[in-house]
């Protein structure tokens, strides 16, 4: 399964672009997805936290992803 | 460095609920606050709450110059109509408008707008100081400080 | 009845103090909510929290016409300017306003704005709503409702 | 000593003008003041309460009134 993934603030400074695309095969849940970014991009280790959108809902990481979600980094929010 | 503009295309539209209780907003030129008061006001109403913010001159002693806010706009809305639907339904509320500013903010310049009116003005102060902290925590909208010598993403590092 | 004007003749007179960073009005004409916003706003200021009062078109299920204010307007002025510089001396609060209008309402319009600026949200918030419970409180204001068949001081009684 | 009250909200409602002259003699409080104005306007009785200011502050019962001071009755309030 192909994803196309938002990224903001830092997270694009991270990743460099505003769409990353990941590869990921078989059952896919957010845990996983977060494994594969941490293992190519590892400064979102640093980050003081960091959470997965799907379909602009926040989702825990037991969430499994569907082919043609729209998935989203959501680095520390700072609005206001 | 530029923002991408690629989701980021539907700001300054206006969106709003089919019911007239709330107002949400994200829009790139200047917040307006009789507009808000407009939006807000109504015959039921005896205490109106506004949460207005302003950029600051300063961080920690550090001079700001200014602050770029961008927001995951879709998601941003609708996490601001969480919080509008939450005080509508369980308190005595009767309008809530939240506009917030994208794009670069010079000092003074308002980043948000928060208005909740009420037939009584505990709850409208209430409803408006959880509006805040809520948004804070919850909606996708990032800063960046501007400084003289650098620039930082807001929260972003414990 | 008509409201006497012997002791009424300064209203819509600008008060101000040395300082800039209170000012306290009462006004004979509208509420200016932009007026409040550019004498509270400064570049310390993180969060400014507005009290706008509005008239309410029912009071305990009666339908009101109108309200008519009168101020004791050189006593009220200084309880006022006591309230903001309060404020000022005991809190982390950088400007308050208070425009209290006088004379006839009708339901929807303003008879008060109270704006708190504060480096930080939290303290304005606060400091607004002191303000306006005091202001309620100590002011020698008072307002008479007019309802279709008659008209009563608020509060007078028990 | 001669004194000019200023009335305002139900207090002129009662005494019927805006500016009251009461005739007191000798040292005279507040508290003086109070009852001879309940005694000439029963009316007042029957407020929530209501308090004296002399040249425009609050004032207790106690409170030795002066030739020249400007006093008025203060129904209670009902500003904002």
């Amino acid at each position: 399964m192909k994803c196309n993934i938002l990224t903001f603030g830092i997270a694009r400074d991270i990743v460099k672009t505003s769409q990353l695309e990941l590869n990921l095969e078989g059952e896919q849940t957010i845990r996983n997805l977060k494994e594969k970014l941490v293992n190519q991009f590892p400064e979102f280790e640093k980050l003081r936290h960091y959470s997965i959108a799907v379909n602009a809902e926040y989702r825990l990481d037991d969430f499994i992803l569907n082919e043609g979600d729209e998935i989203a980094i959501i680095p520390p929010v700072s609005g206001g | 460095m530029k923002l991408p503009s690629s989701h980021l295309s539907v700001v300054g539209e206006k969106r709003m609920k089919n019911n007239t209780m709330t107002n949400i907003q994200i829009k790139a030129n200047d917040l307006n606050l009789d507009e808000c008061m407009q939006l807000a006001a109504n015959d039921e109403a005896g205490g109106i709450c506004f949460f207005v913010g302003t950029v600051r001159n300063q961080t920690k002693g550090k001079k700001v110059v200014s602050l770029q806010f961008e927001a995951y706009e879709k998601m941003a809305i609708s996490e601001m109509q969480k919080i509008a639907d939450h005080l509508i339904k369980d308190k005595s509320i009767n309008r809530v408008v939240i506009h917030h500013r994208v794009g670069d903010l010079s000092v003074g310049e308002i980043p948000v707008i928060i208005v909740v009116a009420a037939p009584h003005r505990k709850a409208a102060f209430e409803a408006c100081q959880y509006a805040i902290d809520t948004l804070k925590e919850t909606v996708p909208i990032w800063k960046k400080e501007i400084f003289e010598n650098g620039e930082v993403w807001v929260s972003a590092h414990p």
